[in-house]
């Protein structure tokens, strides 16, 4: 008595092909705000609305970036970058979620760190990069450490408002159940948080980047963010943007990486515009 | 059938902290059940009436270790609850699925917490999964079922979790008459072969009757009992409703439940 | 290298090693010394670039490096501060054709230092050397210090001054090296004064230290490095500047910053005022006066003398 | 037929108490681990585990701290900076609240922003400096909009995920009743979304401080991200841990702050630990 | 009664894309309710019945224009439905209440929908509150009530919104006997007193039968109308229930339930 029939292959073909279409039309709004933005970045310094000393016009930076990237001198900017915001992204996944959750949970460790938590979120990182340099030196532990301290403050955060809006109901079922502290942290908690908590990492990945320009002015031989504060003392404007535009697309592309991972952890999910 | 006490409840007393509607920041005491005391022997199949509101949600999730009595205590196998246990599982009033499980992943939820071996997981799905009629739908997420379905498989997962005493929250209520009659048997069928003690909260006077051993009455406002009505029908066969017996024990029950105390309790 | 502290104490080799922070784009004197082998066996290593003065300070008092340069005046300071650095030859400084410039755009009312009353003017760093210029420059323009309070000094990075000012968000900037020669040659703006004239001569304005310790431990390594750089800062001062900025030209590509060959055309003369980069009681003295006067020092607190030594600058008479 | 009795005055004192004693308990809680990090930025530098002209005795920046409360030097940045933070903060809200709420619910409005938000997302304030320094000066203004730019990326993101999150069947019994668009947004989605949103408040409200030292490293006469710098170049160690104890306690205060707003906005949640 | 046609519901059809279980990424179609037809009169009290997952709360969300059917249409005063409307009303399955508002609150918040002036609300809102017997629980919050009293909020909720046509989905499910048999005259009342359209979904058939006028009959695995019963009494006292022309249509009902295509549909 079940209607549960597979749509066949025309249909099917008829919907590819509406992928096809609707796809290419939704990369089209996709792009058409981020292409009027550098269109305008390239007529700006033309036009001289501004400086083009100061603000080189876009094709120049993609040029100097294309030179970057043909040396190979890109590559290895980048790869030093990527590895130290991996690390320092990595760890902060690894402290931030269970130190979350324990928060977010348990009264008693609420009360004991979130006020020193509180002060240490509510300390700039880059006021610390003397003290970094101080207790850890200037190689890549102290890099790697102002990336963790970054990345840890929106995952914890989001972590513990997202232990806070599970549904009650839910905690009490699984309860029932007598399943141990942690199952019920793994098993519920977890899943029911993804989405918020996604938000922080999602946050945390981009800070993991953005922090780089702080982390690499603590004597870096090498790193994007090396390379912009280089080239900004050095007047070489064009490579200063297209290092800029490295850090900015990476993000982008760590972002949707993050997005379409959380898509698939709340695939259960029902979309509530609906 | 065998007189050892399962379930004893000793005056027990839930209140809640309610804020004052008129004067900020302050919380009154309200008293959702007072007092309440009864046993339930070891393979009883109880039913709870009682109006809305009477606090049987309340007792349940007491029962359940979930919370814990405001004044007196709850004893099972002569031991006070400390907590939730393997011993007990719940069908909750709202279900309570999980909405990132599908149906089967629910029910093997409730597996997984009782110890079961994985390797057993997926038979013993299928089975419940069959039982309750959603077979078809086993892959499906909460959010795609509908309301009754929802339902089947919260009773599924606490039929799977198999625990000794089983406490339900008007677990038929959002299902049609036919299924309600068929899920109705298989939980007799489940009773009768596991001598599970069961505890089942209901609107349905009829149902109360059907299934239960003895019908507790509850009053409202607070919870108390009010009377603990003994069925004493040797036969569940589906024709026993119209059964004199029947007939006069429901009367019984609904005259309790119609008597002047809860005129204006409620409505 | 920084396991070095124990080595003279024991009676081993001294450190021969000797970790540096790079100014990316620059080349300093210890570097050239040693492609010119004025260092001997000494080696030096990179281990990050150099973005300021205070942090190296910092960083070669708890021994992340091994030697560091910066302002004489935070030498001052950081001295004042129980931070134990002992200075040991010139790193840098002004004369005829490098110096520290102000300038505004052309057709600017500020002509002299009653102008800048009222006015903005751009300084990388306050309490540093533009600013002690600056103020030097206006006392002896005759304003009061009430008049110098009128005076709004505002922190722009050199790097961004040019643009500061071209925009009239200051409207006189201090600048200096490759920023300075950069806003001469792209022009329309014209020079309110320079250190040199302010202070009426040609001085060493900062200078390469060690850490008390190190020098304590590692006495024959600090005298061949300071002999060393005096010998490249005497053969950079004498040698024509084709010649010098071609050696630089070499260092800067052995190092991979080709890129920045082309800027080395700015470079024009070391602005070592003394011979063998010789470190004097004045280039201190004017520094601690300013700080002195300014209430920032107690007189007599902080002594020239315990501040820099030539004992082992082979040019020291 | 009720019981919603009034607990009589004698249990009401009796609580009171209880308070009174509990809440010292807590309050020791909160500060045992504080105070224990306070003693060992006292003793680390007294015993020689670092260096005590970088790493001053924590007497001793709270010293100077208070002489600076003295001459009224901190007040002045201080009054400088939370004016400046406000501004921006207060702008973030404006703009990012509403940008969250429409890109949350309209795809349309999704596909067309995302990438350029993301993009700027992804791009670090710092490298933005000279950016914002060309187009807005050196003045408020520049400064103002860096704290505006900072502080909107988190409320942006928290408030769109807090719009995915709301349970589909209020947005659906909310439409029943056929209310505006509006309306939904303002009386369901913001309400059911405030614990979510709030986490992004509070990061933002910790971005409006942290940023400061950004903000104002170029073009500032004062403000606490001037007084650290200034103190930090001019080996005034004591006073730059001063300032940036202040900018933390600050933040300290504003997240507690918004805390307790987000509490009396949420009071209607069920612990989810009960 | 009038004859004039309010709703008519022509060929509708509702299906959902699921995943498939077997292979990944592929969805396929599943057909909830097909070729629905049926019309309902203006000021009509229709019941419907059929077994859970037949589609009815599908129904009810397209009725209410919260979906669109994929094929067919439904005509309201014979215009297609473009979405939700002042005229509807709904009281959902599962209560949505708003949790940050009281039981006032959320009662207060159909009524500024509705577009009632501010003044209006308090008396209004303490009406309703008292009709369904929880005057004294205005101030508590949804978490803080029992389940029945949720419901009894919501409908009370969709009572005040006073709609032209009120859809309803087992609003009576988690009621006991006594406030379930009150609210049922109540609504009766109503409805004879406003001459409002009702769609009412229930379980009970004799609480089909009790309030509708008509009794439509869905089949369930997809849904469709299998019968339409009319319900010819005159009086509706609570002793209708054992007239025996009330025993003859129930009967009736149960055997078009019972009958043998249902058999295995569900259980
Ligand atoms: N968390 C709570 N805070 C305050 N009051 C509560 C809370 N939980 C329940 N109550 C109150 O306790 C009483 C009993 O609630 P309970 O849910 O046990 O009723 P019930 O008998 O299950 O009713 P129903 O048949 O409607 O489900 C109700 O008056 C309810 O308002
Ligand atoms: N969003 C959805 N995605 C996929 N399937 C759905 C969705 N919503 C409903 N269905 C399916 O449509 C069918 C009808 O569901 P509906 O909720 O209308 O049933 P119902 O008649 O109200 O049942 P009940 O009496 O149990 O509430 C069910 O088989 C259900 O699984
Ligand atoms: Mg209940
Ligand atoms: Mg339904």
């Amino acid at each position: 008595m079940e209607t549960v029939k597979s749509v066949d292959l025309s249909i099917n073909n008829k919907k590819l092909k509406n992928i096809g279409f609707s796809g290419l039309q939704k990369l089209f709004k996709q792009s058409i705000v981020l292409i009027a933005l550098f269109l305008l970045w390239e007529i700006a310094p033309r036009i001289g609305l501004v400086d083009e000393a100061f603000f080189p016009r876009f094709l120049n930076v993609l040029i100097a970036w294309w030179e970057m990237v043909k040396s190979g001198e890109l590559f290895a900017h980048f790869s030093a970058s990527i590895t130290r915001s991996i690390f320092g992204f990595g760890l902060a996944l690894l402290i931030a979620i269970p130190l979350g959750l324990l928060i977010g949970w348990y009264p008693l460790a609420r009360d004991l760190l979130n006020p020193v938590l509180e002060l240490f979120r509510n300390t700039a990182p880059l006021a610390l990069l003397p003290v970094f340099m101080l207790f850890l030196g200037i190689d890549e532990t102290s890099k790697i450490s102002i990336i963790l301290f970054a990345c840890t403050w929106p995952i914890l955060l989001n972590t513990i408002a997202a232990v806070g809006s599970v549904d009650p109901l839910l905690i009490k079922s699984a309860r029932s159940m007598n399943i141990s502290s942690f199952k019920l942290f793994y098993k519920v908690i977890l899943p029911a948080s993804v989405p918020t908590m996604f938000t922080g990492i999602r946050m945390a990945g981009s800070s993991a980047i953005l922090i780089l320009i702080a982390a690499e002015m603590v004597g870096a031989k090498e790193g994007l963010g090396y390379l912009i504060t280089y080239s900004q003392y050095n007047f070489m404007i064009p490579e200063m943007y297209a290092g800029i535009l490295t850090i900015s697309v990476l993000g982008l592309f760590i972002n949707y990486g993050l997005l379409s991972l959380e898509k698939r952890l709340s695939r259960w999910k029902q979309d509530p515009t609906l | 059938m065998t007189t050892v006490e399962k379930i004893r409840f000793e005056r027990v007393t839930k209140s809640f902290a309610v804020r004052d509607a008129n004067k900020k920041g302050v919380s009154n005491e309200y008293t959702a059940v007072q007092d309440l005391s009864f046993t339930v022997r070891e393979g009883e199949f109880i039913t709870l009436v009682g109006p809305s509101g009477c606090g049987k949600s309340t007792l349940l999730d007491l029962t359940g270790g979930l919370t814990t009595p405001t004044r007196g205590r709850i004893l099972i196998d002569g031991k006070e609850i400390a907590g939730p246990g393997l011993d007990r599982g719940i069908v909750f009033q709202q279900y309570a699925l999980f909405p990132w499980k599908t149906a089967r992943g629910n029910i093997e939820f409730g597996l997984e917490a009782k110890g079961i071996p994985k390797r057993e997981w997926k038979e013993k799905a299928n089975y419940y999964l069959n039982l309750v009629g959603l077979s078809q739908f086993a892959d499906r997420y909460p959010h795609e079922l509908s309301g009754g379905m929802k339902q089947r498989i919260a009773i599924a997962r606490s039929l799977a979790f198999n625990p000794d005493v089983l406490l339900m929250d008007e677990p038929y209520a959002a299902l049609d008459a036919q299924t309600r009659e068929s899920l109705q048997s298989e939980l007799l069928r489940i009773w009768k072969q596991t001598k599970k003690t069961i505890i089942f909260i209901t609107h349905s006077i009829d149902e109360a009757i059907y299934l239960g051993e003895r019908v507790v009455v509850l009053t409202g406002g607070p919870g108390q009992v009010k009377e603990i009505v003994d069925v004493p029908l040797k036969s569940r066969d589906a024709d026993v409703r119209s059964h004199p017996d029947f007939v006069k024990i429901r009367q019984k029950v609904w005259n309790l439940l119609h008597e002047p105390e809860y005129i204006g309790a409620n409505i | 290298s920084s396991d070095s502290k124990k080595a003279a104490s024991n009676g081993e080799k001294q450190d021969t090693v000797l970790e540096y922070q790079v100014q990316a784009g620059t080349v300093s004197f210890p570097e050239l010394a040693a492609d010119l082998g004025y260092l001997g066996d000494l080696k030096l290593e990179n281990v990050s670039s150099y973005t300021g003065g205070p942090e190296s300070i910092q960083l070669t008092a708890t021994g992340e490096t091994d030697f560091g340069y910066a302002f004489n005046g935070a030498i001052i300071k950081s001295y004042a501060k129980n931070v134990k650095i002992k200075s040991v030859v010139g790193a840098y400084g002004s004369d005829k054709n490098t110096f520290v410039g102000a300038y505004a755009l052309e057709g600017s009312s500020i002509k002299s230092a009653k102008d800048f009353i009222g006015k903005k003017v751009g300084v990388n760093i306050l309490g540093a050397h533009f600013e002690f210029v600056l103020k030097d420059y206006l006392r002896q323009g005759g304003l009061t210090e009430d008049e110098i309070k009128q005076v709004t000094l505002v922190v722009i990075p050199m790097v961004n001054s040019e643009q500061a000012l071209r925009s009239k968000q200051a409207d006189v900037v201090l600048v200096n090296s490759l920023p300075k020669e950069l806003l001469i040659e792209r022009g329309e703006v014209v020079e309110i004064f320079k250190d040199t004239d302010v202070y009426n001569t040609e001085f060493t304005a900062g200078d390469f230290f060690f850490s008390q310790d190190y020098i304590e431990e590692n006495p024959d390594t600090v005298k061949q490095f300071t002999e060393g750089v005096a010998k490249a800062i005497e053969w950079a001062r004498t040698t024509p500047r084709e010649e010098v900025t071609a050696r630089f030209e070499k260092i800067l590509a052995a190092r991979g910053e080709d890129k920045m060959i082309p800027s080395l055309k700015y470079w024009k003369s070391t602005g070592i005022a003394e011979e063998g980069g010789l470190i004097n009681d004045a280039e201190y003295d004017t520094w601690i006066k300013w700080l002195e006067k300014n209430g920032e020092l107690k007189e007599g607190q902080v002594k020239a003398a315990d501040l820099y030594t030539n004992e082992y600058n082979p040019y020291a008479k």
